[in-house]
């Protein structure tokens, strides 16, 4: 039977779904301080699922070609240049003859491109103002403390510089609003407690487009349907791996039971705050949050928002009972309106 | 399938008898979802190989179904790449069943603005004609003073890092039988 | 290549034009290049003379990309808004009409009951990816997705619609034979559905409210204390447009009072949205959504007045009927790319979640001391 | 390596988890750079002053592991008093020939040795690419050497390399280099800090190294630092070459290279090698220490395993009928040679010089003029459209209805639609299963070869004339399998590692070859591979069941050895240097060599060996002497010989630069290999006039998303998708100056060519402050062309053809360029826009290269040269 916290709050959510034989929950932990960008994930997934081609455009986003995640791109990489510190790390340009930063500028160019994915709604073209400020230095985001002390990048040239890489994937929330707006069940939850869409039973409705809290699900152009990553449902039935992390080079894609990544990462966030790299921050991580935590969770060396990810985000049917109770109220006050309407007059 | 099947195969009616009220999880599996498997497990045949972009020498598994590649993967068992691949190295099925392969021989007679078709029989023979040719136009016997050269210098080839040292060694060993003598590859780029 | 795409950097040229007509006022350090670089900038630029009572908004997004994919729902969604909140409307006028011995009222409630669902059922499934598989939607039922939830209404309500509708037809029937025994039956079946069909109009036309505000999209989302209400209504008044088309000045009474009160509803729900969401009642206010809005409106007011005022002109009363009506499409539209507005920008997404953390790490200390 | 080679990566990462520190010097910031502890930026070109700096540290601090530099190199032999240093001679060494711009090496020889060099003709040996030989092997030392073990002696190798790089100071390195002294000293320190008896520290290169028309010089420099701070043989040391073909390694081994025969046996040259024995004995060099002292069983045995029966004692084993070398005859020669009409016939397989090799321009108007071509590919690549679809084609410099070239493409197979091996850049082989049939008319390079050779046999049946008879001779019998009769490529495997002629039994090592045509052997140093007559290469023992150095999976030649030269792990007395880092050593028990990896050293030679006073070939080596291959047994701190520009490596500018040599009067490699040729006009850098016409340097190299000429990834959708059009990256500083703008375009201009690319300004790019002025720096892939999913201009169209005169490759990693904001005009007028540079830099036909650029040359100061100023000593910092 649903669980007290079934719309919100911590959940264990394959028994949830009905599932008296649930499997332990799956998922990734995808830390992106070792992410080297390579995008074997991309093309993993790609081949493993037959996903069709994304757009041969140029993008200038960095080296993202892809842009977001789409229903032709399951997983994303993204690309960020920062004239900013990384961790304990020598600074790369120090003591060379440089001028200003560049970053933010060539971000907010970025930020108008566009590139045919084949799908809808795709990639919409960005707000250069967010660009520039995801691509700039501290001084920029007003984040003071931020940067160890002595690092600060002065306006004039650039000494310091990152460039964050991370690989993007479908969250597969605790609370998954593209799940429970589905008015087909064609996104369903499995028993390792994954979100997937059936594409045998999906018929394109867009709702679970609008639900999304991380803009991951997308309509595939010409199919008509819904798409997105499937955390290898195939794969994980056969006791086998999902294409992305087995492909991954370094390990920044680690897939195995939640509890234990969630372990594991807390360690790794131990370990890198000890090494001096004070920014790394889990993101999705959280039982608690407002999507009773990802199933696939991220470590960032920056703001989530710089990723692309929404910093606080609620899954919609947490609200829903109040949706209801209005709904119901706006109903009878409009019942009670036409009744009035008919009885309450003379003529 | 009887009204009854029907009905107990409603997700509504499995929403209502079932254990997943709210039709989130097991009452809204489809037929297709409860019986998926993944294709590597029901392939004809596995053929351990190397992935053929770079050196690193990336174990590789490529599954076969009916005749067709249908999946290549990192080998888990390497100690080499355990298991993982680079893009390019995962993209290794659509590049072995690439639309864009050529599958067919395409020749271009001289001064033609088209390819035209051409039998493979027919292409290797002609092939081997222009060698004894060229041979016969260029071959050096001796140097000037008289010591042997036994070659031509009329024919050259490169190529070889991409391919197996089994075909290396062929090739080497008959161009020099043939004594062509400008046999190089990507090793000299 | 995709054909017809802008030329790149065309956006951020438009940035730098705002920037230059801006002044020196931001933080802009000019490159080397010779280009200005994006700097600290306030929001409200696309005010456009407007007066926000917002702060200003900084926020980050990956390369200033939507965090949200905006809704892929095309105008038919908008229109079925319309088309479902009027045949709820139009079916509790004619279940008024029904019991109250208004015929006018009823007959046009009916009919236009029937045609409006059946617009709305083309909608529906005309915006679907594969429209083939609409059947597919009658698989589940989940009270967590209005959609489905309002699949399940239409389906009770759109047959009860129809009979009633069809119920219409009686008066035309021969008098004898299988058709004749319908003329007899006709008429009460149709009171029946004409009753079911006004039992679940409210619903049908509330669950839409939900069906906006259960997405990610925030300034649906955020408003989701009104949308029910606005549509609510929103549909009363276009009912009650479709009752002053149809009845006479003497049937009519009813009719004007379901426009005052949803006029009522519409207004205040609207102005709620307007103003009580922050920087996500923007969308509502700017550029078309803005524009529909407020036409939305003047269209009610101008629709309400002459509805009270026409009381003895039938013109008067049609042409107010057809404002109430224009007046719902307007609003409807509104409401519908408003959220869109709010989705395609990551401003809408990034600030009040922000604001958000901001406001419960200032009072954990507090919670924890 | 994170961006060309990410799956190899993987163990950095993992080195880095274990607290390794890791340091990236690239002229670009790369995905390796991004993950590292700290990247240098560098010109690109300068990495010997770099590492040459780091020698410097190293011996002036005496940071060395002197205890390993003693022993195993040859650190404390003296050189003849005839040598003299770059120091004395403005650049050069002594013995320099302005005439052929080669050396004589007799004066870097060993004191006492100097009549043995074998190298007193390195123009010759240069057109041979000669340096190639010694891959597995340095070049001839005889008897013993005179030895000072307390370094002191001034013409002991250590003093000599102490003075060679007593001006490569931090100074000097930020000078040339452009890397901040502080971040030099953070590599030095860290370098030789992580170095010694309990540590170990790696050097990774990728092939871009070799690039360089001194590219042997940059590794042989790498080689220096790591012998001497005792980091080479050991585990977690060593030179790390990342190779970028899956089987580059394995066709060097198993040469498809003009001066090799298979297992680093030189192709025989017409004047020097003129019957058996001159050449057995050119390999072997008499009385000389080191496994190559069997070559001439190695040799007998290849001929044998080529001409089969017809190979015997009596007739030399065929050696007649090999083809005999004059000079080079390498692909860029070809080239040239197509051009001048003299080549009939050209096969490329499974390669793309149209977009992969320098100077594309140079490469498709050679192909344009020969009588056929044979494309072997996946993919109707560039240089099989090239009479179609090429730039030269625009601007009507190809016009297909004069072009008389004949193509013919032929279908390849993929590498799962056959089986055989590849050799990987670890030395190792892995046997690959065929998993489907090739499509159509694809076919395997085995089956095209053997069927043509059975074709062309099959013409010359009975013919009079002698020059067939090599062919008619050659053993051509392979078994054939199947519907397509595809050649046994276990069949081949198996007369790769050789076979007892009588018996027929697979050989088992290479120490079994003899030289009486008893053991036939296609490649010695791959003897083993078949051993007991089964598939070595095939094995597949998961890593899971074996230990970390996995010597059950796969391969790896010679004799399964996974690190070569591993005797060096242990100290002289053959006991580990520490525990930590134990992997080879002396079992006194049981009187033998044990350790992890196979021991590359004679089993049973124990540590306290001494050789008798005459020994030759292996018995020569001492037991402590673990460098096995060279002809003295130890690492070679200054080569004698072998080196054809020099016994040690010094910094010269790139052909093409827009800077004087800041620490010489020799402004590039004095020996490197120039082709005077109207097509390759080279950009003129200091001390010419007009290089300033381009001043832009520029490097090109590899993303992650493609490979190489983009065959193999321009084709795949989901390849092409990640990486779908050409740019070019640009710093902040270069954008401002020329005017670029991110995502608009750029055209880069160079003597040769004209190509345009989108740009991407970013700060991974930096100006550097180099000898006083400010150097700006331009990336690009050079992966496009104009087949595929995703096309472009070629980066390699810009470059001209310059080799490195060792191994004679093309310096394609560095040139000098303008840029301009906008597209490349189309057709003629692009040809005049690159006519009009040309006029502007004096680059007219009848122009010559300056060599040497030093009086220190004796008179050989090319009078051509407008600046050749006289000799300017630079670059001594007090």
């Amino acid at each position: 039977m649903p669980d007290a916290n079934s719309l919100y709050g911590p959940l264990d959510p394959a028994p949830d779904a009905g599932w008296t034989d649930a499997r332990a929950r799956m998922g990734f932990f995808t830390d992106t301080s070792v992410c080297i960008g390579c995008k074997a994930c991309e093309v993993a997934c790609k081949e493993w699922n037959d996903v069709p081609g994304s757009g041969l455009d140029l993008l200038g986003m960095s080296y993202d070609n892809t842009g977001a995640l789409t229903a032709n791109s399951w997983r994303h990489v993204a690309f960020v240049e920062q004239p900013r510190p990384a961790g304990h790390r020598t600074p790369p340009f120090a003591g060379l003859p440089t001028a200003a930063t560049v970053s933010a500028a060539s971000a907010a160019v970025a930020a108008g491109t566009a590139d045919d994915t084949g799908t809808d709604p795709g990639l919409p073209p960005g707000d250069p103002v967010a660009a520039a400020r995801m691509a700039a230095g501290p001084e920029f985001l007003g984040m003071p403390g931020a940067q160890p002390p002595g690092r600060a990048t002065g306006p004039a040239e650039r000494t310091d510089f990152r460039w964050l890489m991370m690989s993007d994937v479908c969250k597969h929330c605790t609370h998954a609003a593209c799940l429970d707006v589905c008015p087909t069940g064609s996104l369903f939850r499995t028993e390792f407690g994954t979100v997937v869409v059936q594409e045998d039973i999906c018929n394109g409705c867009g709702y679970c487009i609008s639900a999304c809290p991380y803009g991951v699900i997308d309509q595939r152009r010409g199919d008509g349907r819904a798409w997105k990553c499937t955390l290898c449902y195939d794969r994980l039935g056969a006791g086998q791996t999902p294409a992305c992390a087995q492909a991954c080079p370094t390990e920044s894609i680690q897939y195995g039971p939640l509890d234990e990544l969630r372990e594991r990462a807390a360690e790794r966030v131990a370990t890198l705050h000890e090494r001096g790299v004070p920014e790394a921050q889990l993101y999705g991580h959280d039982p608690a949050d407002g999507v009773g935590g990802d199933g696939a969770f991220f470590l960032l060396l920056d703001s989530p928002e710089v990723y692309g990810l929404p910093p606080d985000p609620v899954v919609t049917t947490r609200d829903l009972p109040a949706m209801w109770k209005r709904a119901g109220l706006a109903a009878l006050a409009m019942a009670a309106a036409a009744v009035a309407a008919f009885v309450g007059g003379s003529s | 399938m009887g009204l009854r099947t029907f009905i107990q195969g409603w997700p509504v009616y499995r929403q209502l008898t079932g254990t997943d009220p709210l039709g989130r999880g097991t009452a809204a599996q489809s037929a297709r979802s409860a019986t998926l498997t993944a294709r590597t497990e029901t392939a004809d045949s596995v053929a351990r190989s190397v992935c053929p972009y770079c050196a690193v020498g990336c174990g590789q598994r490529v599954f076969v179904t009916d005749g067709r590649v249908t999946q290549i993967e990192g080998d888990p068992d390497s100690p080499i790449s355990r298991g993982r691949l680079c893009p390019k190295g995962s993209a290794s099925k659509s590049l072995v069943t690439s639309p864009l392969r050529q599958t067919t021989v395409r020749y271009r007679r001289p001064y033609a603005t088209e390819w035209e078709d051409l039998d493979l029989e027919t292409a290797v023979d002609m092939i081997a004609d222009r060698i004894l040719a060229a041979r016969e136009e260029t071959w050096e016997d001796v140097d000037d003073a008289g010591r042997p050269l036994n070659r031509t210098l009329g024919i050259s080839s490169l190529g070889g890092a991409t391919l197996d040292n089994e075909e290396n060694y062929l090739i080497k060993k008959l161009f020099t039988a043939m004594g062509a003598l400008q046999i190089e590859n990507q090793a000299r780029i | 290549m995709s054909p017809h795409r802008p030329p790149v950097g065309d956006r951020f040229r438009r940035f730098l034009g705002r920037l230059d007509a801006a002044g020196p006022t931001g933080d802009v350090p000019t490159g080397p290049g010779g280009g200005p670089r994006a700097g600290r900038r306030g929001g409200g630029r696309r005010g456009g003379g407007e007066q926000l009572n917002v702060p200003p908004a900084e926020f980050t997004s990956y390369y200033g990309r939507p965090v949200l994919k905006p809704p892929v729902w095309k105008w038919d969604i908008a229109a079925y808004l319309f088309t479902g909140g009027l045949a709820a409307g139009s079916s509790l006028l004619a279940a008024g009409g029904q019991l109250t011995g208004r015929p006018a009222l009823r007959r046009a409630g009916r009919v236009t009951a029937l045609a409006a669902v059946s617009a709305s059922a083309y909608f529906l499934v005309n915006d679907l990816g594969r429209p083939d598989r609409f059947h597919h939607m009658l698989r589940v039922a989940k009270l967590t997705s209005p959609m489905s939830v309002g699949t399940w209404i239409l389906t009770a309500f759109g047959p009860a619609a129809g009979v009633a509708a069809v119920a219409e037809a009686a008066p035309w029937l021969p008098e004898r034979g299988v058709l004749g025994l319908g003329r007899r039956l006709l008429p009460p079946v149709g009171q029946a559905a004409g009753l079911v069909a006004a039992a679940t109009a409210p619903a049908l036309a509330t669950y839409t409210g939900v069906l906006l505000a259960g997405t990610a999209v925030p300034s649906w989302h955020e408003a989701y204390p009104e949308l029910p209400i606005i549509f609510a209504g929103s549909a009363l008044a276009s009912g009650a447009g479709v009752g002053l088309l149809a009845a006479p000045g003497d049937q009519a009474g009813p009719a004007r009072r379901m426009a005052v009160a949803g006029a009522a509803l519409e207004l205040w729900g609207s102005h709620r949205v307007e103003n009580r969401l922050g920087l996500l009642s923007e969308p509502y206010r700017t550029g078309t959504p803005g524009r529909l809005l407020r036409a939305g409106r003047a269209l009610t007011a101008a629709g309400v007045a002459g509805a009270l005022v026409g009381r003895r002109s039938r013109v008067l009363s049609g042409l107010s009927g057809v404002a109430l009506l224009a007046a719902s499409v307007a609003t409807r539209f509104g409401i519908f790319h408003g959220g869109v507005a709010s989705a395609r920008d990551p401003k809408y997404t990034v600030v009040p979640q922000r604001e958000r953390i901001r406001r419960r790490e200032a009072e954990r200390p507090a919670v924890e001391g | 390596m994170a961006e060309a080679h990410p799956v190899g990566f993987q163990w950095v990462m993992e080195a880095r988890k274990r607290g390794a520190k890791v340091f990236h010097v690239d002229p670009r910031f790369t995905r390796t750079s991004a993950v590292v502890d700290s990247y240098l930026p560098i010109r690109a070109g300068t990495d010997i002053a770099l590492l040459g700096g780091v020698v410097r540290y190293i011996l002036e601090n005496e940071l060395d592991f002197r205890e390993y530099v003693l022993a195993y190199t040859n650190a404390a032999t003296i050189v003849s008093e005839q040598f003299v240093d770059t120091e004395d001679l403005d650049g050069l060494f002594s013995g320099y020939n302005s005439e052929t711009g080669s050396y004589d090496q007799t004066s870097w020889q060993y004191e006492g040795q100097e009549r043995n060099s074998g190298g007193d003709d390195t123009g010759k040996e240069r057109d041979t690419a000669a340096g190639l030989e010694h891959e597995s092997h340095g070049a001839s030392v005889r008897g013993r050497t005179r030895r000072d073990e307390t370094l002191q002696h001034p013409r002991c190798v250590y003093q000599i390399l102490r003075r060679h790089f007593s001006r490569y100071t931090p100074e000097m390195v930020e000078r040339v280099c452009g890397i901040p002294q502080e971040r030099f000293l953070e590599l030095a320190r860290a370098w030789t800090e992580n170095s010694g008896r309990e540590r170990t520290g790696a050097l990774v290169y990728s092939v871009g190294w070799t690039q360089h028309s001194v590219g042997v010089q940059y590794i042989r420099t790498g080689a220096i630092i790591q012998t001497l701070l005792g980091n080479m043989g050991r585990p977690g040391g060593g030179i790390l070459a990342l190779r970028g073909h899956a089987s580059i390694q394995g066709s060097t081994d198993i040469p498809t290279l003009f001066n090799l025969l298979p297992g680093y046996l030189p192709m025989p040259h017409h004047a020097d090698h003129e019957t058996f024995d001159d050449w057995v004995r050119s390999i072997r060099h008499p009385g000389q220490k080191g496994f190559w002292g069997h070559s001439r069983a190695f040799a007998a045995s290849l001929l044998k395993a080529y001409w089969g029966d017809a190979a015997t004692p009596d007739n030399d084993f065929g050696y007649g009928y090999l083809p005999r070398m004059t000079g080079d005859h390498g692909t860029y020669q070809q080239v040239l040679n197509m051009i001048d009409g003299k080549v009939k016939g050209y096969f490329l397989l499974g390669q793309n010089p149209a977009v992969g090799s320098a100077h594309g321009k140079a490469q498709r108007l050679g192909m344009a003029n020969l009588d056929w071509l044979v494309v072997r590919d996946l993919f109707l690549i560039e240089s099989a459209t090239f009479w179609k679809n090429s730039p030269e084609v625009d601007t009507g410099e190809i016009v297909p209805q004069e072009c008389r070239t004949e193509v013919f493409f032929l279908p390849a197979a993929s590498h799962v639609e056959k089986e055989g091996t590849f050799t990987q850049t670890q030395r190792l082989l892995q046997w690959r299963e065929k998993a489907v049939d090739p499509p159509g008319d694809a076919r395997s390079e085995l089956w095209f070869f053997y069927h043509l050779g059975r074709k062309l046999r099959e013409k010359l049946a009975g013919s009079p004339h002698r020059r067939d008879r090599a062919l008619l001779d050659l053993a051509w019998d392979y078994p054939t399998h199947g519907d397509l009769a595809e050649p046994s490529a276990e069949a081949v495997l198996r007369e790769i590692n050789g076979y007892d002629t009588a018996s027929g039994r697979p050989l088992s090592a290479f120490t079994e070859a003899r030289d009486d045509g008893s053991t036939a052997i296609g490649c010695w140093i791959y003897t083993g591979v078949y051993a007991d007559g089964v598939n070595q290469a095939a094995r597949r023992k998961s890593r899971h069941e074996q230990d970390w150095v996995a010597a059950e999976w796969g391969w790896a030649w010679p004799a399964n050895r996974r690190t070569l030269y591993n005797r060096a792990s242990a100290d002289p007395q053959g006991r580990p240097w520490s525990e930590r880092k134990r992997y080879v050593w002396w079992d006194p028990e049981k009187a033998e060599w044990t350790g992890y990896d196979v021991p590359d050293f004679e089993r049973t030679k124990p540590p306290t060996y001494r050789p008798p006073e005459d020994a030759s070939g292996p018995d020569g080596i001492a037991g402590d002497d673990p460098f096995v291959m060279q002809s003295d047994g130890k690492a070679w701190l200054y080569a004698p010989s072998g080196v054809l520009d020099g016994p040690l490596p010094t910094h010269y500018e790139p052909a093409e630069s827009p800077m004087r040599n800041p620490m010489y009067g020799q402004q590039a490699n004095p020996a490197r290999k120039v082709y005077e040729h109207p097509v390759n006009l080279m950009n003129p850098s200091p001390p010419e006039a007009h290089s300033d016409v381009f001043p832009y340097v520029f490097t090109v190299s590899r993303l992650t998303e493609h490979h190489t000429a983009g065959g193999m990834s321009r084709t795949v959708r989901p390849l092409a998708e990640l990486q779908p059009e050409m740019f070019v990256e640009v710093s902040p500083e270069l954008a401002a100056e020329a005017g670029l703008a991110h995502l608009g375009w750029a055209h880069l201009v160079t003597g040769r060519s004209v190509i345009e690319a989108k740009v991407l300004v970013t700060d991974r790019l930096t100006p550097l402050r180099v000898d006083g002025r400010i150097i700006h720096q331009l990336w690009l892939p050079y992966h496009f062309g104009t087949e595929g999913l995703v096309t472009g201009d070629s980066a390699n169209d810009l470059f001209g053809i310059t080799l490195d005169p060792n191994v004679l490759i093309q310096e394609s990693k560095v040139g000098t360029c303008h840029v301009r904001p906008g597209r490349r005009p189309t057709g003629p007028a692009l040809l005049d826009l690159v006519a009009d540079y040309r006029r502007r830099a004096g680059m007219s036909l009848d122009r010559r290269t300056p060599v040497a650029t030093t009086d220190a040359a004796g008179g050989g100061t090319d009078e051509r040269s407008p600046e050749a100023s006289p000799v300017e000593k630079r670059g001594e910092d007090a």
